[in-house]
């Protein structure tokens, strides 16, 4: 893109930084508009699995419901508690917000569309993730209200238990590519299942992974059935209990924008990201972005299913589902894939 | 070593030993002039591992050396013990004296 | 090989994504007043709670399983930093770094092990 | 084969460190009950531990040291001394720490794995020839020692000292390691050979401030004035065996490292720090002395006289010279049977409830109602105080022979004259527990193992103790050789 | 008596001993320590007997290597076998002193003592330089104890005092020490009597080791340790201390500032001549005034002390021989003197004068013991004070007449304050009665005093059985003093010597002899 800027008549300069400026708009943008449409389909979802027909009420099949929700939300007063602490229960909804898009800059929507192509792409996204976390520890700190604060200490417990098994299973991923490099790690699985599938799941050892990546990634953004953090039975709303207005809907936005990476990061990882499934030459005549959007709605797909088939976890089964299921069979994977790496690939 | 050699629009290493001994300062001085909340002394403790981890992967950066970075990671390790242990020592001191403020900490003088 | 470069566009988008939700927030509160939509009163500014008035302090202690669990996360978190450079250096370190990062996994283990039978994973 | 003749030269590291791990899971899994099973299997470990050590200081073959673990540990004879005084010191402790808590109720498994855990972190400093390595042995043995501090959940002051000694020690860590990050910046190595190769073409000022740091982090370990101010809380409030470990193997491993570190690093600058060290020194010994004179606590004014002693070592460390280091060697190994000796002594003053005795008031005239105890202390106090024929003496004589033969008669003089304020407080002891009315209030002691350690303390400090020096002064003199055997 | 350690053996005899009372009963102790003291008694007779006069200066040598540099060295001259024969001699009066007078811990008491008796042999032995410091400083432990637990109301002050004291001025001899071992290169002692160190080092090292030995000799003004010691400690822990601690000033000022640094000695004769003065007359002053039986005769003894380091000073024979007489006859006289003041307070415990009065009535046979030690004290002839004075003022007049002058005014005062004290204690009226009905000298007491009376007259009367062995190392260190003694103010000149004379003596010996008799009138 920079090209064309230049093919404007700029120079180098300007012509990076308006390129880079339109890249960033160009994820940030659709991804808000695609979260309002995910929401969407999450409901459609739902209720098509419990008989029921979601919403059909604003637009063609209820399609601009997520912008009526939008708008109405937009003109709704903000109310900040008088007990709260104001700079903080602002900052909350922002940091939540900024820290869901940035994730996406180092997403490789195809070999080439990717803004930022670092080397350290994986620990990129392992660290601002992570950063999620202040968002809700903050709102919940800031709102000075029971719920609100039972609900934070609860996520925070509940994403960092399960950051810890998803990193012994990104060491997994990265034993077998080599690099932290989403794109290389993508271009690593080319024909790796019998030299004709895409896609790291098929092997033996990294199938379970996949599963446990998939469990955590749900825990991780707090889905059903580890909602516990907005548990309406037992904590209201959760840590946003205290918010209204577009304070109120920044989480939502941001929590679907961590839903949607989680669901594409389960595609670059174990999928083969924006390759085909098969290593076929016709199949590379369909741009990377739709594969890679097509695998993302996909596991979108399964996080709506889960959602609507599983009762919620009790807090403690989560706990001993991170800490005593996945924790040691993640670590057990890391020592076996390791040596098997060693024995086939590294020592040979 | 000189400073000459940068990395990033002009910043040399003397720009980051100067952030690191600033926060090297901060933090010492969070420790002693501090008054209040113990917390504050474990934070400020952090701000001193902070600084040094500056400087560790600063100079490893400008000396071309990794072993400044690895060291950076041993740094980061031994601080998040630390602070486990220091966090389980103030639940204890906590659960007998129902207080963490600095100036409490007097039982014992001489 | 390093290049601060690369990193510049996710400067450019830390800005951008900031600004875009401060707007966000702030530009609601802008239109609620001048809509008139804003009209706080003590109740409505009052937290949240069932049907009766907060009778404690809601930062309330709590749990300290909680706090055990962000002390066991840090151990375990910065165990995988460790890991990060390995996996991707195995190649070059070779039988010698394998094992030296499965005597390390040992004690992290026994460390791990030590925990789950003293109860610190216990959640009931 | 170096990989496998590293892990033979590292066996006492290995020995301990799989034994604690090994204990650590017998802990958890078999619970309080196995305390003594524990302790037992430290000890053992501990001693086998020594055992190796011993036979690599006999082995001539390790005589002028190995570099190890691609040049991040040496395994020399120094570092093997240091050991062994350290693992000897541990022994000590765990021996006769079990009834202290079975008082109390609250002895647990993890404590000797604790001790062992910071045995090994000991023993790697001693041995690191990297900063890295030190820093991680530093920080195994520091972190183990602020959990032992507050080892005694239910004693309030315990809890204080274990928080101070946290905070306290961890700004230590903290200045000690801003100063190998400077070391690093301005030398271009981690490892003590590179930094002494830069540091000998030139001091740049950063690297200056980069020693001082690191020397003042040093001095914050080994509890020398300015930076001592934690020692008298801590040793106070620390549980009385706790104690007891803190006076004897972490001050060997503090004072081993600072000794490598000006001499083996810094060596080619001894001009930068001499100054520094001195001026410890004799603070030191001046502080230790008169900040014992008002106290009442008998583990404070013991914490004072650590204080006083470390400036005595140190006057070995400010003549910089091999028979310097062989000195405050010898005097450390003295100091450390003292400290066993006084601090088990103190441990048998308990009365009839089992509350551990702690003031003056609670010895005064001991030597009638507990003669053996009483005449125990008196020869361990006048061994402190440096009065010949106690060993504690042949200590001070060789620091400051030292010092004489490096042409620091001024602060040999200066050091030897304040240590007569010392005297003072320890004599204060002895009036107490001889010349004061009885109060009788302490219990007979049944612990056999106490007793032995008394004893053989006691052993060691009389005129018999003359008979080691031999020994212990050709050991000496080759563990700082081996420091030396750089230059 | 070839390659027999008799030096070792009389200091094991008290260390088995003194170990032994720590785990006995009182009478066995006391029977134990009188045994053991007894038995180097009879060896310093046998050492005495054996001794070779006029032999090789350092006899009875035995030597072992110990560690660095450090040796296990022992050998005796004839300055210290008359010091070694002095503290054998008084110990057993010693023990016998605190037969009853101590009840209490009986054992560790006896074993403290005998542990003072090691170690004071090991002082006068020793022949390594450190050796000899730890058993210099060794002293302070047993001493420090003996104070302490069995001293009287004051003890804790006193205790303090004489510790802290005496370490502060031991521990800066000892890092001289160090300097000197480490340019000597050797810790030998004779060796460096004849080392000749740098006139500029000298001097800081003299002032070192005169820290040491000035506190325990004592000079005025590091004598204010002496008289509180003396009046708590037990009657024989006085004793101890005046007769043989205070000579380890002597004996260091003779064995190690003279002939160690004698252009150092020469350069302060001032300062221990000034300081000896003041003494003389200000303790002596002060002595007139006291109330205190013990703290008189503990002034007294400074008072002595100072014409021992007058004597020492004075860089000639006489001087040396002199103050040597001294030390043995002070030893002798002041811890009889200590004694008799025991004697009584044991009846009356009180030391205050007052209280007493007209023993000469009930206590003949005390007052004629009393008597003749106040008069040795003074320097009656025929007596062995005045031997001491008589030698010691005849030196120092070599060298300074106004010294002479000061010194024989102490005296004349000593000879005021004893007789005032005599004349209060032993004469006048019975005006108390508790005092009036004492008893007289019992056997014990008896056994202790007529030694000790018996040894005072004979070297009154023959000094020279003590001189003989002596003669040669005082010889000896006026030799290597001669280059720097200083210039006298005396002017003698030699006289013709008179024909015929029966006992004719040398000629320097007989024009100072009546000189200084004549200043001591």
């Amino acid at each position: 893109m920079t090209e064309f800027f230049q093919y404007l008549g700029l120079n180098y300069e300007w012509s990076w930084f308006l390129a880079t400026l339109s890249g960033v708009l160009l994820i940030a943008l659709p991804l808000m508009l695609s979260v309002a449409m995910i929401i969407y389909t999450d409901r459609k979802i739902w209720a098509a699995i419990n008989l029921r027909r979601g919403p059909n009420v604003v637009g063609p099949f209820g399609l601009l419901q997520s912008f009526a929700d939008g708008l109405k939300v937009f003109l709704q007063e903000t109310i900040v508690p008088s007990a709260a602490n104001r700079g903080l229960f602002l900052i909350a909804p922002i940091l939540t917000f900024s820290v869901a898009l940035l994730s996406w800059a180092v997403v490789p929507f195809s070999a080439t569309a990717v803004l930022a192509d670092i080397n350290v792409g994986l620990l990129y996204i392992l660290a601002i993730s992570s950063l999620g976390v202040y968002g809700v520890v903050i709102s919940g700190w800031a709102s000075n209200s029971k719920y609100p604060f039972f609900s934070a200490m609860r996520a925070a417990a509940q994403m960092i238990s399960y950051e810890v098994s998803i990193g012994f299973i990104l060491v997994c991923v990265v034993l077998f590519a080599g690099s932290f490099n989403l794109n290389e790690i993508i271009m690593a699985q080319k024909g790796f299942g019998l030299g004709v599938i895409n896609a790291y799941v098929v092997h033996p050892l990294l199938f379970p992974m996949w599963v446990m990546f998939f469990i955590s990634s749900l825990a991780e953004t707090a889905r059903v059935p580890f909602d516990l953090t907005e548990a309406e039975s037992e904590l209201v709303a959760g840590y946003q209990t205290e918010y209204s207005s577009m304070s109120f809907a920044l989480f939502w936005l941001g929590e679907y924008a961590n839903i949607l990476l989680m669901c594409m990061l389960n595609a670059i990882l174990f999928f083969g990201g924006w390759l085909p499934p098969f290593d076929w030459e016709p199949l590379y005549l369909i741009p990377g972005i739709v594969w890679i959007l097509l695998k993302t709605f996909i596991f979108f797909f399964m996080f709506s299913w889960v959602m609507a088939t599983v009762p919620r976890y009790r807090y403690d089964q989560l706990m001993r589902l991170g800490w005593k299921v996945f924790l040691p069979i993640s670590l057990g994977f890391v020592v076996v894939i390791s040596f098997y790496m060693m024995v086939t690939e590294y020592a040979a | 070593m000189t400073g000459a050699e940068t990395v990033g629009g002009g910043i040399g290493i003397e720009h980051f030993v100067v952030v690191s001994a600033i926060l090297f300062v901060l933090g010492v001085l969070g420790i002693f002039l501090n008054r209040k909340n113990i917390i504050v002394i474990l934070m400020a403790i952090e701000l001193i591992l902070l600084s040094v981890n500056i400087n560790l992967v600063a100079f490893s950066a400008f000396l071309g050396d990794l072993t400044g970075q690895v060291f950076a990671m041993f740094v980061l390790t031994v601080a998040a013990a630390e602070a486990a242990i220091g966090l389980a020592i103030l639940v204890i001191y906590f659960r007998g004296r129902g207080t963490i403020a600095v100036d409490d900490v007097n039982r014992m003088k001489g | 090989m390093f290049d601060p470069l690369q990193y510049l566009p996710i400067l450019i988008f830390l800005f951008i994504a900031v600004g875009l939700s401060a707007l966000f927030v702030f530009l609601p509160m802008g239109v609620s007043r001048l809509t008139g939509a804003h009209k706080p009163d003590a109740e409505k500014l009052s937290e949240y709670e069932c049907g009766f008035p907060a009778f404690e302090d809601s930062r309330s202690r709590f749990d300290v399983r909680f706090y055990l669990v962000a002390i066991l996360f840090i151990i375990f978190d910065l165990e995988v930093a460790f890991l990060f450079p390995w996996a991707v250096s195995l190649e070059q370190s070779g039988w010698a770094g394998w094992i030296g990062m499965m005597i390390f996994l040992a004690i992290l283990t026994v460390g791990f092990a030590y925990e789950w039978k003293k109860g610190a994973l216990e959640w009931e | 084969m170096t990989y496998l003749n590293s892990l033979y030269l590292s066996a006492p590291e290995i020995i301990l460190s799989v034994s604690a791990l090994i204990l650590l899971m017998v802990a958890a899994f078999a619970g309080q009950k196995s305390a003594r099973l524990v302790t037992i299997a430290s000890i053992a470990a501990l001693s086998g531990a020594v055992f190796f050590v011993i036979h690599l200081l006999t082995n001539s073959s390790f005589e002028l040291g190995a570099d190890i673990w691609s040049g991040l540990y040496r395994m020399d004879a120094f570092g093997s001394f240091a050991k062994l005084l350290i693992y000897i010191a541990t022994i000590g402790c765990l021996v006769v720490t079990p009834k202290f808590f079975t008082v109390s109720g609250e002895y647990k498994p993890e404590y000797p794995v604790l001790m062992l855990l910071a045995a090994v972190g000991m023993g790697m400093m001693v041995s690191a020839i990297d900063l890295i390595t030190l820093y991680i042995g530093l920080e195994l043995s520091s972190l183990s020692a602020y959990v032992l501090a507050s080892f005694a959940r239910s004693d309030e002051r315990s809890a204080e000292a274990g928080l101070k000694y946290f905070v306290l020690g961890a700004l230590a860590s903290g200045i000690l390691l801003y100063g190998m990050s400077l070391l690093y910046g301005f030398t271009g190595s981690t490892g003590y050979l590179g930094i002494r190769a830069a540091l000998t073409d030139g001091v740049s000022t950063g690297a200056l401030f980069g020693i001082v740091f690191v020397l003042a982090g040093l001095a914050f370990k080994i509890a020398a004035v300015p930076f001592h101010m934690w020692t008298p809380d801590v040793y106070e409030g620390a549980p009385t065996p706790v104690t007891m470990f803190f006076a004897t193997a972490p001050k060997v491993a503090a004072i081993a490292i600072t000794m490598r570190m000006a001499l083996d690093p810094f060596g080619g600058q001894i001009i930068a720090w001499q100054q520094i060290v001195i001026f410890a020194a004799l603070a030191s010994i001046v502080v230790g002395a008169l900040g014992a004179i008002g106290q009442d606590n008998l583990k404070r004014l013991l914490a004072y006289s650590s204080i006083n002693n470390v400036g005595f070592i140190l006057v070995g460390l400010a003549a910089a010279t091999q028979q310097g280091a062989s000195a405050m060697l010898v005097y450390l190994a003295i100091y450390v049977v003292m400290s066993l000796g006084s601090f088990v002594a103190l441990l048998m003053l308990r009365d009839a409830e089992g509350n551990q005795l702690e003031n003056f008031a609670d010895i005064s005239g001991l030597s009638v109602t507990r003669p053996a105890l009483a005449w125990s202390l008196l020869l361990l106090m006048f061994s402190l105080a440096g009065i010949p024929p106690l060993l504690g003496f042949w200590g001070k004589f060789v620091v400051f022979q030292a010092a004489v033969q490096a042409d620091m008669v001024l602060l040999a003089a200066i050091g030897i004259a304040a240590s007569v304020i010392g005297a003072f407080y320890y004599i204060k002891f002895i009036k107490v527990m001889f010349f004061d009315t009885p109060v009788d209030v302490v219990v007979a002691e049944p612990s056999r193992a106490r007793w032995a350690v008394l004893a053989l303390s006691v052993v060691a400090v009389s005129p018999l103790g003359y008979l080691l020096m031999l020994w212990l002064g050709s050991l000496t003199d080759k563990a700082a050789s081996a420091l030396f055997f750089v230059v | 008596m070839d390659g027999f350690p008799i030096l070792t053996v009389m200091l094991a005899v008290p260390l088995v001993a003194a170990i032994a009372c720590l785990f006995f009963d009182a009478t066995s102790a006391r029977w134990t320590a009188l045994a053991a003291t007894l038995v180097n008694l009879a060896l310093g007779i046998l050492l005495w007997v054996n001794y070779e006069i006029g032999g090789a200066q350092w006899q009875f040598t035995e030597q072992a290597n110990l560690f660095a540099g450090f040796k296990y060295a022992l050998g005796i001259d004839g300055i210290a076998l008359m010091l070694i024969v002095l503290s054998v001699f008084l110990m057993p009066i010693c023990i016998l002193a605190s037969w009853e007078a101590i009840q209490r811990r009986v054992g560790e008491y006896m074993a403290a003592f005998l542990l003072m008796e090691l170690l004071m042999i090991g002082v006068f032995a020793a022949q390594d330089i450190i050796l000899f410091y730890i058993f210099f400083e060794a002293g302070l432990i047993p001493m420090y104890l003996i104070i302490g637990i069995w001293g009287g109301d004051n003890r804790i002050y006193a205790s303090y005092k004489f510790f802290l004291y005496t370490l502060l001025g031991s521990v800066l001899m000892l890092i001289a020490m160090l300097w000197m071992v480490n340019v000597a290169g050797t810790t030998d002692i004779p060796t460096l009597m004849n080392y000749d160190f740098a006139p500029g080092a000298q001097t800081w090292l003299w002032l070192a080791f005169f820290a040491s030995f000035a506190v325990k000799m004592p000079m005025w003004p590091f004598h204010t340790w002496l008289p509180d010691a003396h009046v708590q400690a037990p009657t024989a822990g006085s004793v101890i201390l005046a007769g043989v601690l205070l000579k380890l000033g002597g004996y260091g000022f003779i064995r190690f500032s003279l002939p160690m640094f004698p252009e150092a000695s020469a350069q302060f004769v001032w300062l221990i001549f000034g300081l000896s003065m003041v003494a003389v007359v200000v303790t002596s002053l002060i002595a007139l005034v006291q109330h205190d039986m013990k703290k008189l005769i503990a002034y007294s003894s400074v008072a002595h002390m100072a014409i021992v380091t007058a004597g020492l000073f004075a860089f000639n024979v006489q001087g040396l021989e002199g103050a040597m007489i001294m030390m043995l006859s002070h030893g002798l006289v002041s811890g009889a003197l200590f004694l008799c003041v025991g004697i009584i307070y044991d009846q009356l415990h009180t030391r205050e004068i007052d209280r007493y009065g007209g023993l000469a009535i009930n206590m003949p046979k005390y007052a004629i013991f009393f008597l003749l030690f106040t008069m040795a004290s003074i320097g009656l002839p025929g007596t062995s004070g005045f031997v001491a004075e008589f030698l010691s003022l005849a030196g120092v007049y070599e060298v300074s007449s106004l010294t002479t002058f000061v010194l024989t005014t102490g005296i004349i005062l000593g000879a005021g304050y004893m007789l005032y004290l005599y004349r209060r204690v032993a004469f006048g009226v019975q005006k108390n009665a508790d005092a009036a009905a004492m008893k007289d000298l019992s056997i014990r007491e008896w056994l202790m005093l007529s030694p000790i009376a018996a040894a005072v007259l004979w070297m009154g009367v023959y000094p020279e059985s003590f001189l003989a062995p002596m003669r040669a190392d005082i010889a000896a260190l006026d030799a290597r003093l001669a280059r720097a003694a200083p210039e006298g103010d005396a002017k003698l000149v030699a006289g013709e010597p008179r024909k015929k004379a029966a006992n004719a003596m040398p000629d320097g010996d007989h024009g100072a002899k009546d000189d200084s008799a004549e200043g001591a009138h």
